[in-house]
């Protein structure tokens, strides 16, 4: 069976389900069906992003679009609402997005027309910057992962910004609702054990496996982490991958339990860590007198004209960086976690 | 150019490394200050910080007045492979002034700060603003349109949570936030396809790169459609006319520092970059259609923005909403001097937009220094604000005149300026809409004066109070700027005509390297 | 023609994704629909970069051979540079000898014939990915707190209560 | 136990891909009856039933399909780390699920099914 | 005779898929997403073979994962309506799910 017509099956077979997801979700009203069914849209398109070759992508889009941004909106659903109410009016409010979204829609088409066929190598964008990418890797910066190369050297600084971000986000999400230091008040005032609400409700085995497993998805996050210059994966997924493991132990053993053993400040610190090793590697490449993020300077100003072939510094530069990231990501991705599982509902807002 | 030089002196080792250090700095600082113990002590930093990227953009200036462009390769990366921060006098101008605000909105911000946020919020507080600083900076330097959009949502992000946290003084601000978000999202989004769209024809994210590929292109619909996505991306950013609606809310729900650093900058850094596409990117001598969108889009909508938002602005009640509306009307005008397509419509437009930052700075500090005590922001409550505080409010009344326009101060200038470009091109209509627009300015800020000054405190009226001095020290620096840049109009006008000398000139593109 | 619809079909159906994430965010007075909206609009944009960047027939950007794609030295070793390749190894690889796990999946091909596909969108759009979960974290943050403070997360209810509380205060005043 | 080990060396290798294909295409067989029974069947509790039974068989006869095609290595390890966490997952939700529904007082039906079942998103 | 296995899951994910947007009850869409996902684990994994470079069989694993911790998640969701409370065999909360 020729492969190549094989992935094209699978191609449409899945774009066709994305549509269907897409429009099923115009319709529905449970808050909870809709954010399933946008964990399944990130879930095929991650699926898809495979079959199209693009398996850091894929691997970040189930991490972060089908689990961590489903729980998410999960936790936030505990704290808002859990169905769409139907609008009184309608009337201008249908119009107005019809027209907005047919006239991107048209504007997209009118573009589509002149876009290089799916699939063509000599497009520009396969052939120009891309391939430069795939040909000066091996001889410039040395990871089999030319996507670990080009995010972490080539491109390190989008990826410095990135790392940002998610810090913002933490920020921002702390501003916003705290770090969850409600749990604790909340779990203080319910010393006394509740009453199961059914005999049926016991977890042992969950208990027991979860306990199993919690450390060797930590394994597996620096598997992930370590691997990265040789398969998919890097500090982003190993990140997310860690936060899994400490949103794993919250629920199984309870909010407040983790959050003594991995202490909220401490995720904050690891948060401001890892952009502070990211740009930290870059100051000391600034100080051995090359450009920021210049990792052929992390050890020692390189003599001219000389040529390393181990690309040491490159190495140990994508190492620490990736290192950097890992930490940030996976420290927020705790903060912002306890936060939403650590509000409880209906408080109001009294603070600020 | 040479009275850049002169500014300030950074060592060497320090100099050649601004391009990349005005960015990372506030980043890594950044980290830093979320682990500050206190307030005070994040402050410090942040200040420090602050200064430190002013700093290195004087000395980006200097560089930049000597050589004309200043081109950093990060990760020692030749720039279509690595990331470029590319940087001509256009650029030059927007870093000073958002170096400059940064460092008075910041001294400003330790007594509005201690008001309006908890003390244990503090240092994350001051975090996130060094975050949308930094975000700033970077769109402005960048010569990478995809680390544009990096930057443009580094700083939109921390942008969301600072106008959320005025939720502690009224609750609007956590919707308005939430439109901001949804708004600024999809512009973000926008403008990634038009970066895809780009790509997909040139095979290359370097701006410079991009505009010497597409040169060849004028005819693909990609490129195009491209464009446009952009403009409607960055527009929605700057608050362009009709993709304004975010921001009324956001300026007058937001805390009050937060309100005057976003005035003063955050549209500012999205118009720049809005230039430099619609100018650097897609010449609008090789590209016929760029010309057609400034004169028959642009052009009218700026119009009516000035027209449309003024008359907004004099029915507000709200002196923040009064003068949130006034902003959106007055990129109107920036937009007016650049769809005229003309060096001295880009310098007129650039002109006015620092002295914008300069007079909404200073109104808006005005503002929020008068009711530090006693959070208000109604007309009404601002009765008689002008005896009780009069330092503060006579810094509103110079602002307030530069903004309506009149003689002697520095909006009289960009507006005379405004004037002199539409006339360049003979477009009447603009001048009437900026004489209509000057009486309706009056009549808005007048309104403000008129109760601030002339009418008598009510009986229990909120306790306004004279600002302290870390209020009216970076206040009154912008009050007599905008006076001084009235009178002596050198430096201002040097810069914007710099800036768009640079663009026009082609500084900023590739030499030599037509593929 | 259907030349011309199967080399074009995947942007169709990827601006089609788009315009339905947009309806939503645009359509719904939900905070939270208005979110996945938006979320679908943004990954629909990663569907669009990505097709940019398939190289048909091509393979996943991550060099067959440990590390020298273009040597033809040991182009034939064919190893998942993944497997057994500890850091040690891949560095000896450089120098020449390379013993991997093998493949049995695969015949030995010369690695300088691999098409591999185009890196850079995929570096793009993990950065857009994680931007786009920023995003969403602080637009539920928001929400949970606009919940609390108007007790909904309806539009609707939340310009209403928006409303009565401006005319109250107006006739106070 | 030369002949034994020729034998084997002759017959072992095709006789792997062809078994660890046939063991991947019986697993979609199963996959596939299984999702038609959860889509056909009337209640809650009668397709928690196709799913789960036949998901766990499925996906077990798939994986080892998997395993004996990729050959002793890294992968054959991933396969069976995968097939641990689906072995614990699918059993885990369906009992979750189910017990939810339960408590919930979703009733199953009991005799004749007749027509469709119109109970809505309990909320 | 891969892609028929290929193609058999992906006709089951189809019908999942249709399961989890009929409903009609909650309880029906989680077990359609479950078995969905599970599905797609070895999707993933098919294609890997199907490419020819089943060494990215991670993501696969990685997903597995998360629909064992997505599984819990929403198990909490329904029984406790809290993310804080441990599973320690005594729960609080409503039970109408």
């Amino acid at each position: 069976m020729n492969f190549v017509s094989s992935i094209v099956l699978v191609d449409i077979a899945l774009l066709a389900m994305l549509g269907v997801v897409a429009v099923a979700i115009i319709r529905l009203k449970s808050l909870f069906a809709i954010v399933m069914l946008s964990g399944v849209y990130s879930l095929v398109s991650a699926t898809w992003f495979v079959a199209m070759d693009a398996v850091d992508v894929a691997f970040t889009e189930a991490a972060v679009g089908a689990g961590i941004s489903t729980a998410l909106m999960l936790g936030a659903m505990l704290l808002t609402a859990r169905r769409v109410k139907t609008p009184d009016k309608a009337g201008a409010r249908r119009w107005g997005p019809f027209l907005a979204v047919f006239a991107t829609g048209g504007l997209l088409i009118f573009a589509s027309t002149d876009l290089p066929a799916f699939g063509d190598p000599n497009s520009p964008a396969n052939s120009y910057v891309g391939k430069d990418y795939i040909e000066r890797t091996p001889s410039e910066v040395g990871p089999p992962n030319i996507v670990t190369a080009v995010l972490a050297s080539y491109r390190g600084f989008d990826t410095f910004g990135e790392t940002v971000v998610i810090f913002a986000a933490g920020v921002a999400v702390a501003l916003l609702i705290g770090f969850g230091e409600r749990a604790l008040a909340f779990s203080g005032q319910r010393s006394v054990t509740p009453e199961p609400v059914s005999p049926d409700d016991h977890h042992m085995v969950l208990r027991v496996v979860s306990k199993l497993l919690i450390p060797l998805i930590a394994l597996y996050a620096f598997y992930v982490q370590f691997h990265g210059d040789y398969g998919p994966g890097g500090g982003f997924q190993a990140g997310v991958i860690f936060a899994v493991a400490v949103i794993l132990n919250a629920l199984i053993f309870g909010l407040s339990e983790t959050m003594d053993a991995v202490p909220a400040g401490a995720a904050r610190a690891g948060a401001a860590f890892g952009v502070l090793l990211y740009g930290g590697v870059g100051v000391v490449n600034l100080l051995n007198g090359g450009a920021f993020l210049d990792y052929d300077y992390l050890f020692e100003t390189p003599a001219p004209g000389s040529y390393d072939p181990h690309h040491w510094g490159q190495h140990f530069g994508i190492l620490l960086v990736e290192l950097g990231v890992l930490a940030t990501v996976a420290s927020t991705m705790i903060v912002i976690f306890y936060a939403f599982a650590g509000r409880a509902p209906e408080i109001r807002d009294e603070d600020w | 150019m040479s009275w850049f030089a002169e500014y300030l002196w950074a060592p060497a080792a320090l100099a050649d490394h601004a391009a990349a250090l005005i960015v990372a700095a506030p980043l890594i600082a950044a980290a830093a200050v979320a682990m500050a113990p206190n307030g005070r002590f994040a402050w410090v930093m942040t200040l420090a910080t602050a200064g430190f990227c002013f700093w290195m953009a004087l000395s980006l200036a200097g560089d930049i007045g000597r050589d004309g462009l200043v081109s950093y390769a990060l990760g020692g990366w030749a720039p279509p492979m690595g990331i470029e921060f590319r940087a001509d006098a256009l650029n030059a101008m927007i870093l000073l002034l958002i170096g400059m605000i940064a460092v008075l909105a910041c001294i400003f911000s330790l007594p509005a700060v201690e008001r309006e946020v908890r003390a244990e919020k503090r240092p994350l507080f001051y975090s996130a603003f060094l975050i949308c600083l930094a975000g700033l900076l970077g769109m402005t330097i960048t010569g990478d349109a995809f680390n544009l959009f990096v930057f443009l949502e580094i700083s939109s992000i921390s942008t969301y949570v600072l106008v959320a946290l005025g939720a502690s003084r009224d609750r609007r601000a956590l919707p308005s936030a939430f439109n901001y978000l949804i708004m600024g999202t999809i512009g973000a989004t926008f403008f990634v396809i038009g970066v895809g769209f780009l790509y997909a024809a040139t095979g290359t994210l370097n701006m410079a790169d991009i505009a010497a590929r597409i040169a060849v292109m004028e005819e693909n619909r990609a490129v195009h459609a491209g464009f446009a996505f952009i403009v409607v991306g960055l527009g929605l950013k700057a608050a362009m006319y009709p993709l304004h609606q975010w921001l009324p809310g956001a300026y007058a729900y937001a805390p009050s520092f937060v309100t005057v650093f976003l005035s003063a900058t955050a549209t500012k850094a999205a118009f720049y970059a809005l230039v430099r596409f619609l100018f650097s990117v897609f010449n609008p001598q090789t590209f016929p259609f760029a010309e057609t969108l400034l004169v028959w889009v642009l052009a009218p909508l700026a119009g009516i923005a000035i027209v449309a938002c003024s008359f907004q602005a004099a029915f507000q009640t709200d002196v923040r909403r009064i003068l949130a509306y006034s902003s959106v009307a007055q990129v109107g005008y920036m937009l007016l001097g650049v769809a005229t397509g003309t060096a001295l419509g880009l310098s007129a437009g650039m002109f006015h937009l620092l002295n914008h930052s300069l007079m909404k700075g200073a109104l808006f500090m005005a503002i929020g220094g008068a009711a530090l005590y006693a959070p208000c922001s109604k007309l009404t409550d601002l009765a008689g604000a002008g005896k009780k505080a009069p330092w503060t409010m006579s810094a509103f009344a110079v602002a307030g005149l530069s903004l309506i326009g009149f003689p002697l101060t520095a909006g009289f200038l960009s507006k005379w300026r405004l004037l002199e470009a539409s006339l360049d091109v003979g477009w009447m209509w603009a001048v009437a809409i900026i004489g209509l627009a000057s009486v309706l300015a009056a009549i808005y800020v007048g309104r403000v004066l008129e109760a601030a000054f002339f009418r008598e405190a009510p009986e229990g009226g909120p306790d306004i109070r004279e600002a302290p001095l870390l209020v009216l020290a970076p206040l009154w620096t912008l009050a007599i700027m905008n006076i001084w840049f009235g009178i002596d109009s050198s430096l201002p006008l040097g810069l914007a005509q710099a800036g768009a000398d640079a663009v026009f000139s082609g500084v900023y593109a590739l030499t030599g390297s037509a593929p | 023609m259907p030349d011309y619809v199967l080399s074009h079909y995947n942007y169709w159906v990827v601006i089609v994704l788009m315009m339905v994430g947009l309806y939503i965010v645009f359509e719904s007075g939900n905070l939270i629909k208005r979110l996945v909206g938006l979320s679908i609009f943004q990954t629909s944009v990663f569907l669009l970069y990505i097709s940019l960047g398939k190289v048909a027939g091509g393979t996943a950007p991550i060099l067959i051979g440990g590390g020298h794609g273009g040597d033809k030295s040991h182009g034939g070793d064919e190893s998942h540079g993944a497997e057994g390749a500890h850091a040690v190894e891949a560095v000896d690889a450089h120098a020449g000898g390379h013993g991997g796990a093998h493949d049995a999946a695969h015949g030995a091909e010369h690695a300088a014939e691999i098409l591999y596909s185009n890196p850079l969108p995929h570096v793009l759009i993990l950065t857009a990915i994680v931007v786009g979960v920023a995003t969403l974290s602080v637009g539920l943050a928001i929400s949970v707190r606009i919940r609390e403070a108007y007790g909904s997360v309806e539009n609707d209810e939340i310009r209403a209560a928006d409303i009565s509380l401006g005319e109250a205060e107006e006739t106070a005043a | 136990m030369a002949d034994i080990a020729a034998f084997f060396a002759h017959w072992a290798e095709p006789l792997r891909v062809w078994l660890g294909t046939a063991l991947a295409l019986a697993g979609g067989v199963l996959v596939t009856i299984g999702a038609v029974g959860v889509l056909r069947f009337p209640d809650f509790y009668t397709r928690l039933h196709a799913a789960s039974v036949t998901d766990t068989m499925g996906a077990t006869l798939l994986l080892l399909g998997m395993a004996l095609l990729a050959g002793w290595s890294l992968v054959t390890f991933k396969l069976a780390l995968i097939w641990m966490f689906l072995f614990l997952t699918s059993p885990t939700a369906s009992h979750a699920a189910a017990n939810a529904a339960h408590t919930a007082g979703l009733e199953p039906i009991v005799g004749r099914w007749r027509g469709d079942d119109k109970s809505e998103d309990g909320a | 005779m891969l892609i028929a296995a290929a193609v058999a899951v992906v006709v089951s994910m189809a019908l999942m898929l249709a399961r989890a947007i009929m409903g009609p009850t909650l309880y029906d869409r989680v077990l359609a997403v479950n078995s969905f996902g599970t599905k797609t684990v070895l999707l993933m994994g098919l294609l890997g073979f199907l490419t020819g470079r089943p060494d990215f069989l991670d993501i696969a694993l990685l997903y597995a994962l998360i629909n064992f911790v997505a599984t819990i998640a929403i198990l909490k969701f329904f029984r406790y309506r809290s993310f804080q409370i441990p599973l320690s065999g005594r729960g609080v909360g409503g039970s109408d799910g």
